[in-house]
């Protein structure tokens, strides 16, 4: 090994002593995920070694020197058909079990807890319920169905967190979610896969996978004061949501206490479940989604709410299990700094321009 | 359109005078003058289906912004001048119908004729262009081009747009009202596209008018011509199409 | 190598001379270049032009791998590394892949393979050059005026609201390109369907032609999606129409689904005429006719049909509804049947075959093994579920690499090595054209393998810098590059040498069955003394060898 | 049509003056009645509380297609034409449904939520 190059010499020690082949398996569906990569790799390097096989035995005995005159064949329906139909069956085996793992990676379970994150250029922004911000950066418990909702406020995003084998776009204007259940503590890349502009690549971070315990602390000593629902509220009393949507006789917004989730019918006839996606779209977009029985008064939120103000607002209506609650808000709301939060007048397209459309609602 | 000049291989100066035998306006690489104009004919159709894919993708916009937004689409509908619109269609059928005199003129090689309804043809692209300006001017006036100077005003306030009250418009909430922004987009996108294609034909049509008068297409070759005429008659079908659901979505009280 | 293990036959160099009368010696001047009509001139004009253009790109891709050498990016700015790998993309995609081996060996051999005097659209032809040209210097130009950084998707509402570089120039250059691609196309459908020469049935043409009837298909009907799609894009960065942008009510996946629905495709319309290229040199260097001519044939249709309904899957996890990731992952393992069937199909030809082993059979020995991996990595990313794991990481650079560089560039190289002799009237040398092949191989293997585990580990692509624990396999990737580098350059130096030092070829140096074997090198400029009669299948050797002895008959009798 | 002579380049049928007018005064009749659909209101009907048919749309596009028909067989010949020219049309129409087709389905499943 002497006449090796000591540089390449030392890289491939250090390669060979400290540098992984393989992503470390730390989520519940890491093993699943890997089950079926391991299957498709054995099926390619079956594959390959069979043409590689073929061609070199057929080189080897069909050389012009040992066979000078060729054969004509013409071929062989039996030889065809089998290499089209024994393919074809791997490949729909692959499809089944791929879409089997994909279900499982975009259904998340009923008792996951839920964060929200927001990406933008250039950092992912993670909102604990709790009311902890961080950035670039995600503490989760072991052991705990975790279920992410994703956010963009700008362009395409991707996070991605290999150890968990999970990723998933963040989209403007929509949100999207996934799932994962953390099985080793320790920490673990998170990357921002969609190319993004300029500093695609510093759109990088930490996943923390904590103890219970640690968690708990963590959550402790992290907090911001205000959990989110509790911003939320602060945010639904300043824009005087309540004024319509309080459950009163004459109420002309229907009440949004445990609506979360309920069948809601729509003007239009539709029915639809009241889940995060519809009620954003509901505060941005509302004459599209008009409950029955009410009239579609509600004005436009679209470019006046920033993303982390409508997932407080989300929060606080996902809390709202009584209408009592909104009476107090209704009370309190003069209460409250009236400047903070008072959106631009509506209609102004300024604040629905592009990139401008960043929140002036700051909690 | 520039492959349709480049298939015309109808110019009798650059004939392949080798080959007595055979006509003079034959390529050199065909056999017979049937392969030539079979092969560019061939060729013309499958220009053409490259031009239903190019629409293919604003259509496609289409459905999707119409069925998402509806009621926006509606309003912004109205805001079109169908009286207008009519009359274009009607312009542009009946440059089609000159424009298949045209090729028939040419088939029996009729010199006057064939100029006359290139002439007929062209006069009427002219007209069809001139209609649409007036109609651009409008949007223009109203502020429905869309970008920065977009004004919502017709939608939000329908009795202050003559034409909104005509058409007994309610005024469309903010956030729907936002939305005509994506119906003007496709308007302009997909007629100005048309429009587009009408120009570089009527382009076309000038310099075949000046060939034909030389009879360069009653002597026997006109697969120029006939070629040129898919063409025009292609462009009339895409607005046959935009005049149906651009104009027409809804003009009953809705 | 001993005189039994090679088929090449070339004529006494003593008395051989290069026919004077050629397409080459026709006409002199510049002007009798850029004005004709030859598809023979003009697959040459062509062939310097890309070559022209994968130096441009490979260099950017030299630039890539440098700057990924070390963890940090400290070669360049970030931003500056965005427009590289933005540029090599766009260069390597629209102005070497797509128009390699069509424009250059399909312009070229095309017409000769049907017996026909030329392209049925000869202007058309030309100007789809021009085109192309004219795009090329528009997007040489971006690059030397800032650039664009969007990557060579165009994402929206990245490249409409969010950069403020050349979107609109490189967009435009794409857009003229995609017209010169559709031109070349629709030349090629037109020639197929009425100039072929009596006798030349469907079932008579060479595989090469077949295929490129099917990437030829894919090209007429999917470019002009592109086309519109980067037309809206346009529109949106200069008026601000609310098409793409989802703070007007537009939804940016629709510009995916309308540049994918090109941009898929278009991957088929790189492969198929490199999949033309290696059957035609199977069969010549194994004497045997192609296994399973039709199943070969229709698999390539199969190949353009089926490649119109996967497009989606480049959008598994962009928020395509779940039920559309089905429909399309299904549709994605059905497209992947017809290149195994290829796959094998090859491979049977070699049975009992009688196999020598020149430059172009050891390309194609490459295209063979690197085409199946790239394949089947294709499958990992068409299954719905591992695609969530290896999607934007460079597992998927490593895979498309496989297939375009590793398949489609290695077809092309053989290809050019197959038919130089017929092109230029001149041999090259075996020796080192064969060292040249190995070293590609090599170079190759050792770029774009790591970039496999790179991509397993997690690696996301377009990335500047990277966590450290990926550099050893950056550092072997970018020490494979150097030495693909060199393994593309020799092939110029040696072809270039042997234009003018090469022994002369003869007809048909391979004693292959084509036409374009059956007349003069470098052919006349209308290709054949009399229309040629097809009276013989495809790749049929016997045919041939009469053929031969009775040529030599004829001047025994001649001399006697 | 007696004094037409076919030509040397057209082995093919040439259209006479006769039918372009009769196709001329189809299509003004199409236009007509296209416009004059707009303007009635031909109702909807209920499917599903969800799934709701109009009928205007789907009368100006039948319409309109019956039009774009006739311009096709008769203008551009189709009628009178090659195998291989219909198969171009053909192929034109089934791939322009595919692309809005494919795409649309994605749009609408969406809708349909999560699974």
């Amino acid at each position: 090994m002497s006449h090796i190059s000591p540089v390449i010499w030392q890289f491939l020690v250090k390669w060979l002593t400290n540098s992984a082949l393989f992503p470390p398996e730390a989520s519940r569906l890491a093993p699943q995920m890997d089950a079926l990569l391991f299957f498709l790799i054995l099926v390619s390097l079956i594959g390959l070694t069979i043409v590689v096989l073929l061609v070199v035995g057929f080189s080897i005995l069909y050389s012009k020197k040992r066979h000078p005159v060729a054969v004509q064949v013409e071929g062989s329906t039996l030889l065809e058909a089998t290499w089209t139909i024994i393919p074809l069956g791997l490949f729909l085996v692959m499809f089944v079990w791929g879409a089997l793992i994909y279900f499982r990676v975009f259904t998340p379970p009923a008792n996951a807890m839920n964060i929200y994150v927001v990406g933008k250029q250039w950092m992912w922004k993670a909102e604990h319920p709790g009311g902890q911000h961080e950035i670039n950066s995600l503490h989760v418990p072991v052991g705990k169905a975790v279920q992410l909702t994703l956010i963009s406020q700008d362009v395409f995003h991707s996070f991605s967190i290999p150890a968990f084998r999970v990723k998933r776009e963040a989209i403007p204007g929509r949100y999207t979610t996934v799932w994962f259940e953390a099985t080793v503590p320790g920490t673990y890349h998170l990357f921002c896969t969609q190319y993004c502009g300029t500093n695609h690549s510093q759109m990088i971070g930490d996943v923390v996978v904590m103890t219970p315990e640690d968690y708990r602390k963590w959550l402790a000593e992290s907090t911001s004061g205000m959990s989110l629902a509790q911003n939320g509220e602060r945010l639904f009393a300043s824009l005087s949501c309540a004024a319509c949507h309080n459950a009163r006789p004459d109420a002309r917004g229907p009440s949004l206490a445990n609506v979360y989730g309920s069948k809601l019918t729509l003007s239009s006839g539709g029915t639809v479940t009241a889940d995060d996606a519809y009620l954003r779209e509901a505060i941005l977009n509302p004459s599209q989604h008009v409950t029955q029985g009410f009239a579609p008064i509600m004005p436009t939120y679209q470019g006046q709410i920033s993303e982390e103000g409508v997932i407080a607002l989300l929060e606080y209506i996902k809390n709202l299990n009584s209408d009592y609650r909104v009476q107090q808000t209704l009370t309190t709301t003069d209460l409250l700094p009236g400047s903070e939060g008072k959106a631009a007048p509506a209609g102004s397209k300024s604040a629905a321009q592009g990139p401008a459309a960043q929140g002036k609602v700051k909690p | 359109m520039p492959d349709s000049t480049a298939i015309a291989q109808g110019a009798p100066d650059t004939a392949g005078s080798t080959h007595g035998e055979h006509p003079p306006y034959l390529r050199h690489h065909f056999n017979s003058a049937e392969q030539q104009a079979d092969a560019s004919n061939f060729a013309m159709w499958l220009f053409l289906l490259t031009e239903v894919m190019f629409f293919g993708g604003l259509f496609t916009a289409y459905l999707i912004y119409r069925n998402w937004y509806y009621a926006a689409f509606v309003a912004g509908s109205h805001q079109l001048n169908v009286v207008w619109g009519t009359l274009n269609t009607l312009v542009l059928i009946l440059s089609s119908f000159t424009m298949a005199m045209g090729v028939w003129c040419a088939e029996t090689r009729r010199r006057r004729g064939l100029v006359l309804c290139l002439a007929l043809t062209l006069i009427l692209g002219l007209g069809f262009l001139g209609i649409k300006t007036i109609e651009y001017s409008e949007k223009i006036e109203k502020h429905h081009v869309p970008g920065a100077h977009y004004s919502l005003q017709s939608f939000l306030d329908p009795d202050s747009d003559d034409a909104a009250r005509a058409a007994g418009d309610k005024p469309l909430p903010l956030d729907m009202a936002r939305h005509t922004e994506v119906y003007f987009s496709l308007y302009f996108a997909m007629t100005g596209m048309h429009a587009l294609h009408m120009i570089i034909g009527i382009g076309i049509l000038g310099f075949m008018i000046f060939r034909a008068r030389a009879g360069a297409y009653t002597a026997g070759h006109v697969t120029f011509v006939e070629n040129f005429g898919l063409y025009w008659h292609f462009v009339d079908i895409i607005w046959i199409y935009l005049f149906a659901l651009l104009y027409l979505i809804s003009r009953h009280g809705t | 190598m001993s005189s039994s293990a090679t088929i090449v036959r070339l004529p006494d160099q003593s008395t051989a001379r290069i026919p004077k009368l050629n397409y080459l010696s026709k006409e002199n001047g510049i002007l009798s270049w850029l004005l004709t009509g030859d598809h023979k001139r003009i697959a040459i004009l062509y062939l310097i032009s890309i070559t022209f253009f994968f130096f441009i790109g490979g260099a950017l891709a030299g630039l890539i791998r440098l700057e990924l050498l070390t963890p940090q990016s400290d070669l360049m700015a970030t931003d500056t590394y965005n427009k590289v790998f933005t540029m090599h993309g766009i260069i390597m995609i629209f102005f070497f892949l797509v128009p390699s081996v069509p424009a250059t060996l399909g312009n070229f051999f095309i017409p000769m393979m049907l017996g026909a005097k030329d392209l049925a659209l000869p202007k058309v032809n030309l100007l789809s050059w021009y085109l192309y040209m004219g795009a090329g210097i528009l997007a040489l130009y971006t690059m030397m005026t800032g650039g664009v950084d969007t990557g060579w998707t165009f994402t929206t509402p990245l490249s409409t609201h969010y950069v403020n570089t050349n979107v609109l120039t490189t967009g435009l250059a794409v857009f003229i390109a995609g017209f010169s691609s559709i031109f070349t196309g629709l030349n090629f459908i037109v020639t197929i369907h009425k100039m072929r020469a009596p006798g030349m049935t469907w079932f008579r043409m060479p595989l090469f032609v077949w295929a490129h009837y099917a990437a030829s298909i894919l090209m007429v009907l999917g470019t002009p999606v592109l086309a519109i799609a980067i037309v809206l894009v346009a529109l949106e960065r200069t008026i601000g129409i609310g098409v793409f942008d989802p703070t007007k009510g537009g939804d940016p996946l629709l510009f995916q689904h309308l540049f994918w629905f090109y941009s898929h495709p278009a991957v088929y319309i790189m492969i198929l005429p490199g999949m033309g290229v290696i059957s035609e040199v199977i069969s010549t260097f194994s004497r045997k006719r192609v296994f399973g001519y039709t199943a070969v044939a229709f698999s390539s249709v199969a190949i353009a049909v089926f490649g119109f309904f996967v497009w989606a899957h480049h959008m598994f996890i962009m928020g395509i509804s779940n039920y559309s990731t089905l429909v399309f992952s299904l549709l994605t393992m059905l497209v992947a049947v017809p290149s195994a069937i290829k796959i094998f199909n090859w491979t049977f030809t070699l049975y009992k075959g009688s196999i020598t082993f020149e430059t172009p059979m050891l390309y194609a020995f490459g295209f063979m093994g690197l085409f199946t991996i790239g394949g089947m990595t294709g499958v990992f990313l068409g299954t719905s579920g591992t695609d969530i794991h290896l999607t934007e990481t460079y597992f998927i650079v490593a895979h498309f690499h496989f297939v375009m560089v590793g398949g489609m560039l290695m077809a092309f190289l053989a290809g050019i090595h197959f038919w130089w002799p017929k092109m230029t009237g001149r041999m090259y040398p075996e020796k080192i054209s064969q060292l040249a092949a190995v070293v590609t191989f090599i170079g190759f293997n050792l770029t774009f393998f790591p970039q496999f585990i790179l991509g397993t580990l997690g690696m996301p692509r377009r990335y500047a810098s990277y966590p450290p624990e990926f550099q050893i396999l950056n550092v072997f990737s970018t020490a494979g590059a150097s030495i693909l580098g060199v393994g593309y350059l020799l092939p110029v130096l040696y072809l270039t040498w042997s234009l003018k030092y090469g022994p002369i070829a003869g007809n048909n140096p391979w004693q292959a069955t084509g036409l374009e074997w059956q007349t003069q090198s470098p052919p006349l400029t209308e290709n054949f003394t009399e229309m040629p009669i097809m009276d013989h299948e495809a790749y049929d050797y016997e045919w041939l060898e009469n053929q031969q002895t009775r040529e030599k008959e004829a001047e025994v009798t001649s001399a006697g | 049509m007696s004094e037409q002579r076919v030509l040397d380049e057209h082995a093919h049928h040439i259209v006479g003056p006769r039918v372009y007018v009769t196709i001329l005064f189809a299509l003004l009749l199409g236009t007509a009645l296209t416009v004059g659909a707009s303007f009635v209101d031909l109702g909807s009907w209920h499917l599903t509380s969800s799934l709701v048919i109009y009928w205007n749309p789907i009368v100006a596009l039948a319409i309109a297609c019956s039009k774009a028909v006739l311009v096709v067989l008769y203008f551009m010949h189709v009628r009178y034409s090659t195998k291989l020219t219909m198969l171009t049309v053909g192929a034109g129409i089934f791939m322009f449904l595919a692309l809005v087709g494919m795409t649309l389905s994605d749009y609408i499943s969406r809708a349909w939520g999560q699974w």
